[in-house]
This record gives C-alpha cells, sequence and structure tokens, in this order.
C-alpha cells in the first residue's frame, strides 16, 4: 500500500519539497563550500594582479531575466575591485539592464565608502552596440559624453586618466545573449583588450573555446561560478547562498527520483509474485 | 523586517504569488494574472512591434528617406493588407497569397543557410579531428562521438526496416540520443532551479524585506 | 632594425572579394605584434586632403572601408604608430566593385545539387512506381489516432498546442499536417477540438486546415470558429493562457507541435496534471528531453518532419522523404571518408609528410 | 483551381529567387535577402493586427454574452488598454517607450518582468515532478536516460564534486557523449526542413493552402 502511494505521490507535495528547500538556505543564509575551478580561479588572478589604481570596465548586458545568475558575480566581482582599490567603469549594451547595474554598483559601493567620480562611475547606455564598443577604443569621452546621470565626463576625476582600451586593465562582460562574442571579436582581437565573461550556466558551455583559444583570460559560469568567486574574494553573498539552495535542490530531485525507483521495483517483484 | 512601501513592489510581489498559486490549484487569482499577462504581453507585443519594426522600417524610411529605392516599400504594404482577405467571407482566399510569399520567402532563405549554418558545422565539427593524436582519451572520447554522430543519422534513416544490422545501429543510435537526452535535462536542472532563487530573492528582499 | 622594418612593410589596398560592392580592405604586409595603432585615411581623388576612415585590426593587420563607392577611385595613407617611431605609407588608386558569383559558397551550391537531385530524383520515382517505395513505420503516428479516439470516447476536447514559431518554420508546417489528420479523426465525434496559436498568421492556416478536414467528412456543422483560439506573441504569456485553458478545458488528449522554447516543460506538465494522453513533436532538439520526460509519445525531431509526408502517404510525399534519407546516407559517408581521410593526414603528418594534410586543411576552409 | 495556383507560383518564383540570390551578391540580388526580412517584419505587423482583432472580438464577446468568467475578459482589456496606451504616450513624449520613469517601463517592469519570470520559474518545480515521475528504470533506454541525468545533476554541484569521479564523468559526457547524437538530431533536422523546404518551393507539400 504504501509502495503504491510512493509511486505515485501527488506533484504538489514534490513542489511543496521543492519551494522550501530553496527557501531555507535563503532565509537562514546557509551556504555550502565549492570547489574552485580553474577558470575562475584565472579570472580572479587576472584581476588581483592588477596594480593599485588600474581600471577595470565592466559591461553590464544582461536584464532581469539573467539577474539571478548575473548579479551575484557582479556583486563579488565589484568586492573584489573595492577591496584592491581599483577604479570602476560601468557600462550597458541592454537598455532594461541599466537600472539593474546601478542597483549593484550603487550597493557594493556603499559597503566599502566609496565616492563617486572618484572610485567608480556609470556610464550607462548608449545605443550602437559595436560602433559603441569601436569608437570607446579611440576616444570614451567621444561616446559617452556624460555620464548615467548627465554630469560631463570631465568633471569627474576618475576620468582623468582613462582615454580608451588602453587604460583600461581588464573587461569585464556580464552576458545574457550575444554581447560578448561582439566583446572578443571586435574590442579583444582589434584593440587586445583583456577580457573575463561571465555568462549564464547555459551559455557557459560555448565560452570555452574562447578560453581555450585565449581570447578571454578567465569564465564565470552561471551561479556555480558567482558562488566560487565569492568564495575567493572571502564575502560571501547571494551566490553561495544560492550554491545551498541549488544543492538541496538538485538532491530532493535525485531523493524523489530514488523513491520513485524503489517503490517501482517493489511493487513489480510483488506482482511477478502474484 | 523591512518590508516594501512601493505599491509597485507590491504588485509585482502579489502577481508573482497570484502565478504560484497554480501549483496548487487553477484559482481566481492565476486566471486574474493569466487574464493581465495575455493582455498586457498583446499590449506590449503590439507597441514593441510598432516602434521598432513598422515605424522604422516603413514609416521613416517612407517619409523621411531620399532613395528612389524606398517606394517598393509600398509592395510589403500591400501585401500586409491583403491579410485582412481573411474577414471577407467571399475572397478569403487572397490571405494565401501573403502566406505563399511569406512560405517562399522564409523556404528559400531556409535552404542555404541550412546547409551552411547546421549541416556543415556539425560536419566540420565531427571531422576535424586535430587533437585527436594528442592522448588516448580524447582519441577514444573522439571515436565514441563519432559513432554516436553516425548512429544517430541511422535511427533516423526512414528508407530501411530497423532489422538486422541497421537495427542494430539505430537501437545504439537510441541508446545515444537517450544519454544526450539525461545530459541535456540534468544540465538544465541548475539554470530552472536559478530562476527560482531570483523569484524567492524578490519577494524576500525586495518586498518583504527580510533578508539582505 | 627600423631600416629593416621599413623594408619589410608594405601595405595592400584590393576591392573586397565576394561582396556586393561599396566596400574596399586595406591591408598592411610584414607586420608582426609591436604595432600601437594603425590609422586609415582616405582621398578621393577629388582633392588633397586625407579623411579618417578608422584603425588598422591589431590581429588581423586589415581595415575593410565600408563606405567606398561602386567604380570610384581612392587612394589610402595609412600611418603606422610603433612604439618608438612612426610610419607613413600610401597605396592606391583603388576602386570597388560588386561580384557576381560568390566562391566562398560553391560548396553550399554543389551540396545544394546533390541534394535537391536526390529529392527530385525520388519524387520522380516514385510517380512512376508508388508501391516501390518503403518508408518504416514511425511508432507515435500510430498513436494520434489512438490517443484521439480514446478522448473522444471520454467525451472530452482535443487540444492541439502549436510551438512558438511562424508559418515558415518546417516544423509549422509538419504541425500543419498533423493538425490536419487529427481534426479528421476529431470531426467525425462531436467532442471539440481546441487550437491554440502563438502566431496570427499559423492561426489563419490553422483554422482553414481544421475547417477543411470537418467538410471533408460532412461534419462542417461541427466546425466551431471560436476553438482556434488566438492566445499572444509573447511566450510566457501565451504559456499562461494555454494552462489556464487546459486547466479548465479539461483535454483528453494533447498535441504539442511546432517549435518551443523553455515552455515546453511547462505546458506537458500541466496536460499531463489534468490526465491528458500526450504526443509531442518538435524541431527544438533543446526541448526534446522535456518532452521526453513529460509526453506518452515524441516525435524527435526530423521524425516530425518525416510524419508528415508519412500522414499524407501520397508517393511524392514519401519521395522527398527517402531523397532526404539519401542526403543522410551521402553525409554519412562524407564523414566516414574526412575521419579515415584526416587519421592518414595526421600520422603522415606526425611522420613528416603534410602533403595529405595541407590538402585536408584546403578542403576544410572551403567547405 | 486559380485559387490554388497562384499561391504555388508565388511560393516557387518567391523561394527560387531567393535561393539564387543567396549566390549573387551583386545588387540589387546581394541585398534581396535583407530586404525580404524587412518585408518580413512588414508584413508580420499586419498579421499581429489579425491575432489583436481576434483576441478583442473574443473578449468583447465573452462580455457581451455574460459568459461564464467574463469578468476575467475586463482584466484582459484593462491590461491590454493600460500597456497599449501607455507605451504610446510615453514614446511620443520621450521618444523612445523604454525609457527610466516613463508609464510604460512601471509597467514593464512591475508587471510584465515578474509575471514572466514567475511563470518561467515555475520551471523549477516542474522538472522536479517530471524527472520524478519520468525517471524508473523501467527498460534499458530509460535506465540510461535516469542515469546520465542524474550524473549530470550530481557533478552540478560542489557535493558532486566530492564524490570521485563525478566531476570528470560529467565533462565527458557533456563534451563527448552527448554531443554525437546531438550533432546527429542536428543534422537530421536540418536535413529534413530542406526537404521540406524542397516540397514547398515545388509545390508538392500544400497542407498550408488546404
Amino acid at each position: 500500500m504504501i509502495w503504491e502511494k510512493l509511486t505515485k505521490i501527488d506533484r504538489r507535495y514534490i513542489f511543496l519539497f521543492i519551494g522550501i528547500v530553496v527557501l531555507l538556505p535563503i532565509v537562514f543564509n546557509l551556504k555550502v563550500s565549492v570547489k574552485i575551478s580553474d577558470e575562475v580561479l584565472s579570472a580572479y588572478k587576472e584581476i588581483d594582479n592588477l596594480p593599485k589604481g588600474s581600471a577595470v570596465m565592466i559591461s553590464i548586458d544582461y536584464d532581469a531575466a539573467s539577474m539571478p545568475e548575473l548579479q551575484p558575480m557582479l556583486k563579488a566581482i565589484l568586492r573584489h575591485c573595492f577591496k584592491k582599490e581599483l577604479k570602476v567603469i560601468l557600462i550597458n549594451f541592454w537598455p532594461l539592464g541599466v537600472p539593474i547595474g546601478a542597483q549593484g554598483l550603487e550597493e557594493v559601493a556603499r559597503e566599502f565608502n566609496k565616492t563617486y567620480g572618484v572610485d567608480y562611475i556609470n556610464l550607462g547606455y548608449r545605443p550602437g552596440d559595436v560602433a559603441v564598443m569601436l569608437r570607446m577604443g579611440i576616444d570614451i569621452k567621444k561616446v559617452f559624453y556624460t555620464d548615467l546621470s548627465g554630469r560631463p565626463l570631465d568633471s569627474l576625476p576618475i576620468m582623468n586618466n582613462i582615454k580608451n582600451y588602453d587604460d583600461i586593465g581588464i573587461l569585464v562582460g556580464l552576458e545574457a545573449g550575444a554581447m560578448g562574442d561582439a566583446w572578443i571579436q571586435y574590442v579583444g582581437t582589434r584593440f587586445k583588450q583583456k577580457i573575463i565573461l561571465g555568462v549564464t550556466a547555459v551559455m557557459a558551455a560555448e565560452q570555452y573555446p574562447y578560453l581555450q583559444a585565449g581570447q578571454i583570460v578567465g569564465l564565470i559560469g552561471g551561479l556555480k561560478g558567482a558562488a566560487e568567486y565569492e568564495t575567493l574574494v572571502n564575502i560571501p553573498g547571494t551566490g553561495l547562498v544560492g550554491m545551498a539552495s541549488q544543492t538541496y535542490a538538485h538532491l530532493t530531485i535525485i531523493f524523489f527520483i530514488i523513491i520513485g525507483n524503489i517503490s517501482y521495483f517493489v511493487l513489480r517483484r510483488k506482482g511477478k509474485k502474484k | 523586517m523591512n518590508i516594501s512601501t512601493d505599491i509597485w513592489v507590491w504588485i509585482a510581489a502579489l502577481l508573482t504569488l497570484f502565478i504560484y498559486s497554480f501549483l496548487y490549484k487553477d484559482n481566481p487569482f492565476y486566471k486574474f494574472a493569466e487574464h493581465l499577462f495575455i493582455g498586457i504581453g498583446v499590449g506590449y507585443t503590439t507597441v514593441l512591434l510598432w516602434f521598432n519594426s513598422v515605424i522604422p522600417k516603413l514609416w521613416n524610411p517612407l517619409v523621411h528617406g531620399t532613395s528612389p529605392m524606398r517606394f517598393f516599400l509600398i509592395i510589403p504594404i500591400l501585401i500586409g493588407a491583403l491579410m485582412f482577405s481573411i474577414f471577407s467571407k467571399k475572397n478569403n482566399w487572397l490571405i494565401r497569397i501573403p502566406i505563399a510569399i511569406y512560405i517562399g520567402a522564409g523556404s528559400g532563405l531556409a535552404i542555404p543557410l541550412d546547409f551552411e549554418g547546421l549541416i556543415f558545422e556539425q560536419v566540420k565539427g565531427t571531422i576535424l579531428t586535430k587533437s585527436m593524436f594528442n592522448s588516448f582519451i580524447v582519441g577514444f572520447s573522439s571515436i565514441v562521438l563519432f559513432i554516436g554522430v553516425i548512429a544517430t543519422l541511422v535511427y533516423f534513416y526512414f528508407s530501411k526496416e530497423h532489422k538486422g544490422f541497421v537495427g542494430k545501429t539505430a537501437r545504439v543510435g537510441i541508446f545515444y540520443i537517450m544519454i544526450a537526452f539525461g545530459a541535456s535535462f540534468g544540465y538544465t536542472v541548475m539554470a530552472r532551479v536559478s530562476l527560482l532563487i531570483g523569484r524567492m530573492q524578490f519577494l524576500l528582499h525586495n518586498w518583504l524585506g527580510i533578508i539582505k | 632594425m627600423m631600416i629593416l622594418l621599413i623594408l619589410s612593410l608594405s601595405v595592400k589596398a584590393f576591392d573586397t572579394p565576394n561582396d556586393g560592392g561599396g566596400s574596399i580592405t586595406i591591408e598592411v604586409v610584414g607586420l608582426n605584434g609591436d604595432l600601437k595603432n594603425g590609422y586609415v585615411y582616405r582621398n578621393s581623388m577629388e582633392d588633397t586632403t586625407f579623411e579618417l576612415r578608422g584603425l588598422i585590426s591589431r590581429t588581423s593587420y586589415k581595415y575593410v572601408d565600408d563606405g567606398a563607392e561602386n567604380g570610384k577611385e581612392y587612394l589610402y595613407k595609412v600611418e603606422l604608430e610603433f612604439d618608438d617611431t612612426t610610419l607613413t605609407l600610401f597605396t592606391g588608386p583603388v576602386s570597388a566593385k560588386a561580384q557576381w558569383y560568390d566562391p566562398t559558397r560553391t560548396s553550399v551550391l554543389i551540396f545544394l545539387i546533390i541534394f535537391s537531385g536526390f529529392v527530385l530524383w525520388f519524387i520522380q520515382l516514385a510517380r512512376k512506381n508508388p508501391e516501390g517505395l518503403f518508408i518504416r513505420k514511425i511508432p507515435a503516428l500510430d498513436a494520434i489516432d489512438e490517443a484521439v479516439g480514446r478522448s473522444t470516447e471520454m467525451g472530452k476536447p482535443t487540444f492541439f498546442i502549436h510551438g512558438l514559431s511562424g508559418i515558415t518554420d518546417a516544423g509549422t508546417l509538419a504541425a500543419l499536417t498533423i493538425l490536419r489528420r487529427v481534426s479528421s479523426k476529431v470531426a467525425e465525434y462531436e467532442t471539440p477540438l481546441i487550437v491554440t496559436n502563438y502566431d496570427p498568421i499559423v492561426m489563419a492556416a490553422s483554422s482553414e486546415t481544421v475547417k477543411q478536414a470537418y467538410a471533408e467528412v460532412g461534419k462542417i456543422d461541427n466546425f466551431n470558429e471560436k476553438n482556434i483560439v488566438y492566445l499572444t506573441y509573447e511566450q510566457f504569456g501565451y504559456t499562461a493562457g494555454v494552462d489556464g485553458l487546459m486547466i479548465r478545458e479539461n483535454p483528453g488528449a494533447v498535441f504539442l507541435q511546432g517549435y518551443f522554447y523553455a515552455e515546453s516543460l511547462i505546458l506537458a506538465e500541466t496536460g499531463h496534471s489534468v490526465g491528458a494522453i500526450q504526443i509531442a513533436g518538435t524541431t527544438a532538439a533543446t526541448q526534446l528531453p522535456f518532452f521526453i520526460a513529460a509526453c506518452d509519445y515524441v516525435l524527435i525531431g526530423e521524425e516530425t518532419l518525416a510524419a508528415s509526408s508519412y500522414i499524407g502517404r501520397e508517393p511524392v510525399m514519401l519521395g522527398s522523404v527517402k531523397g532526404s534519407d539519401y542526403g543522410k546516407l551521402f553525409i554519412m559517408i562524407f564523414i566516414g571518408i574526412g575521419v579515415i581521410f584526416a587519421t592518414i593526414a595526421t600520422i603522415l603528418n606526425i611522420k613528416g609528410n603534410s602533403i595529405l594534410m595541407n590538402a585536408f586543411n584546403t578542403f576544410m576552409g572551403w567547405l | 483551381m486559380l485559387q490554388r495556383r497562384i499561391p504555388l507560383l508565388i511560393t516557387f518564383l518567391t523561394g527560387v529567387i531567393i535561393v539564387i540570390t543567396f549566390f549573387i551578391p551583386h545588387p540589387p540580388f546581394g541585398k534581396l535577402q535583407d530586404d525580404a526580412l524587412v518585408w518580413y517584419s512588414i508584413i508580420l505587423g499586419f498579421s499581429m493586427l489579425i491575432g489583436v482583432d481576434s483576441l478583442l472580438r473574443f473578449h468583447y464577446r465573452r462580455i457581451a454574452r455574460r459568459e461564464k468568467g467574463f469578468g476575467f475578459s475586463f482584466v484582459f482589456y484593462a491590461g491590454f488598454l493600460a500597456c497599449f496606451i501607455t507605451g504610446i504616450i510615453s514614446e511620443i513624449k520621450f521618444g523612445d517607450a523604454f525609457a527610466e520613469g516613463t508609464s510604460f517601463r512601471y509597467l514593464y517592469d512591475y508587471i510584465l518582468v515578474p509575471l514572466q519570470s514567475t511563470m518561467f520559474a515555475l520551471l523549477a518545480f516542474f522538472v522536479a515532478s517530471a524527472s520524478y515521475r519520468a525517471f524508473r528504470a523501467r527498460n534499458f533506454i530509460a535506465t540510461l536516460l535516469l542515469i546520465t541525468a542524474v550524473i549530470v545533476m550530481l557533478g552540478r554541484i560542489p557535493i558532486g564534486a566530492k564524490i570521485p569521479g563525478i566531476t570528470p564523468l560529467t565533462d565527458w559526457i557533456l563534451n563527448y557523449l552527448q554531443l554525437g547524437p546531438a550533432r546527429g538530431i542536428r543534422i537530421g533536422i536540418a536535413l529534413g526542413a530542406i526537404s521540406m523546404s524542397l516540397r514547398l518551393i515545388l509545390g508538392i507539400e500544400r497542407t498550408y493552402l488546404s
């Protein structure tokens, strides 16, 4: 009798379990330890080895749909940059990602007491995709005359020593679409810019050829990558918490698969005996 | 506890819960969210299509353009207008004309692109085995991959009954296919759970303010 | 050092090959990694001013000037900045022109001819001798009749859910053929057939298809236009709408046909939760695993496309399936030979004979 | 008869012309493919109106006849009108409906996006229920599906990395074992699609005209 019930568990119980195991780590801030992969480590090292005061450009190429995976990456990288006293320049290639990027940047900057216009800047969005990327190779100020809130770039001290990609230590592209390819193709190859990509888990597999070819110097894939980066920076955030939820969710699914199979075999054996 | 005072956040949070209520069973809250979703969705795509497609591709070139070629754009307008013949009882066959053009153009575009983008890429990827001799494992794996491609293609070979050698190869093909399906199912689970985490963080952080 | 550099450097400007004109390529020959910046200037031979066009790529050492007028002659000036010096080189006159044939696409042309040849040949054969063509059974297809039968017996409606692709997608067209079969089965009974649509044109075509099928079995009165439902051109809005409809109408059989994205599993799980028999078919390779897990029968990829020919049982249609089978055979042999050739070439290359390897690489480049 | 012949002829001509232009870069042929795409989206614009019309009528009818659940049809109308009107106003006023602070943007950010992402996130639950039900070792094929799915699921989480062999095995499955069939399926679909396209151009497949 019990076995019959276990082969046909009402799916709402499964939903309930999944909901709970995902929810609890978030509420109670549970974490799991993650193993650092080579591609994330190399991304970390590239940023870590930049001399104090170098500029890191972070491009927000995602919107709300990919926020759960990419926002923790953004925050972890920002924390790393601010910890190492690097300058941060945020730009956007997805217009709908502008408020998301701004929110992450302001939040982390506040944690580190950084000053806008001196330690970091948000340039916002300019339409034109590849054309914008290419023109930034000549002069950033000629593309983004002002920052997000309309202040002229010349009035902000952070931009004094920054003209084009030559003055950018590393470019970090956080990608939910095809913009990463454009960064590599146009900015990576043409301007020899060092690039790190942070991508959604589904996209990660396709990026490995770039890594092997040395076209990107680091790759952070999905929530797992974000969790690894958080571990390296040693400031746990939503990535690690999310990873705990992930772990329990996966284990719950596997648990139900096992229950289903055990009860299935028990019933089949009983059926045979009869 | 630092619950949101923003009415918009409340709206978003309640709609989120309305959709989730569907997991338990159909109910008026879900129905509300569903109808709102369809309404907003239609309004949204209409506005989007109008301003991203009709205005820049039709209106601007026609009204502000200078190229003499721009008058060719009248053709798609006329063809498009034929779509409305669907409302006529007598002449509704005229809708077949835009559909015919659609299908002709679609097929014409697809044929070379399917060759170039799909078949050639996959064939090249299978043959190109430069690194095959680097190590035993890579060599062995490349053979496993090669057999996978061939056996799968044999499974999709419709001209022969699945018997004898063809049958056995097709059987190997279906083994491979199932392994691929299992792998891609397992691989996707993580991304799907991430979405749920995102929604929960929205509810707990942006709305209820329980977590940081 | 400097003299050597100057002696070995040269600039070439030429019409960009295989394009529709309007473009000139400038290439610096003999450079290596130490270029800092390379500026390209252009003079239209009407006056003496050179205008800045763009930057030489630091990896391919090329610049493609897409702003040239066909047939007009231009001079180019290239300024190369190195760490310690700047070098200016001139080239031209050169003009852009359009080509009539794109040789890089020859491989596509050859394959297209071979493949169309197979298809046309078998269609001819099928016309002459319709009995002589064998196409194996596709199990999921028989299930269509069974599912419709069971659903109508229970007095429940049948659902036909289109995917998200438009009318030009091969999967959608195959779906319409399957819809034809489903509707002529349902037409015989008095239970409704509900067709949900994402694309308005597909909706128009579906409506015609169903109406025709009902007319053919003489049950046109049973056809209800209201049951061909358009929902929205928004992925998850469509999903929400279809889910709601399914829960409320409680179908006995659900067909999910066409191109689906992530919504595949949401739809299939909802269909399963109302206890419907589900038959899915899609050319979306990424969504197949989810249909396999949640549906009773699945037409996997090409099976969907072949199914539409199979249903018609028209010899010419079957001929085209056969033609595409031979295309597959050709590709399998091609891959097989390719792998063997590559293996021999690599072994010889290791032993120091690179002729085969070079031939192989040239061929792969051509493909 | 003509009602079928004319569309078939049109399909044939457009199809053949578009295929040929793929090989000819010279104008006006080279650009024809791009032009075709522009036309395509314009015609799609018109077809969209048919869809909108169909929906508006459906819900109007429901309200007029007081059919079951007609109250929700008001919700539909409210959503549609709100989005449509704010979209047009925002576009005219700001030049871009998505500009920060437009009313359209609020509808997008706080209604459409949450609805989309929540609907999408239902998948987290459905992958669980589907795998519980489907992944049973009923036969050899089902067992293969089950085992690979579980291995890969384990390989994606940190605990999996602690079980020896799971991580390399997952990588191997993803990089080699599943790549072969994935390629085979894609080649098959492409060939099937090409032969479907040929059938359409030649007028053999004509369900769409039914």
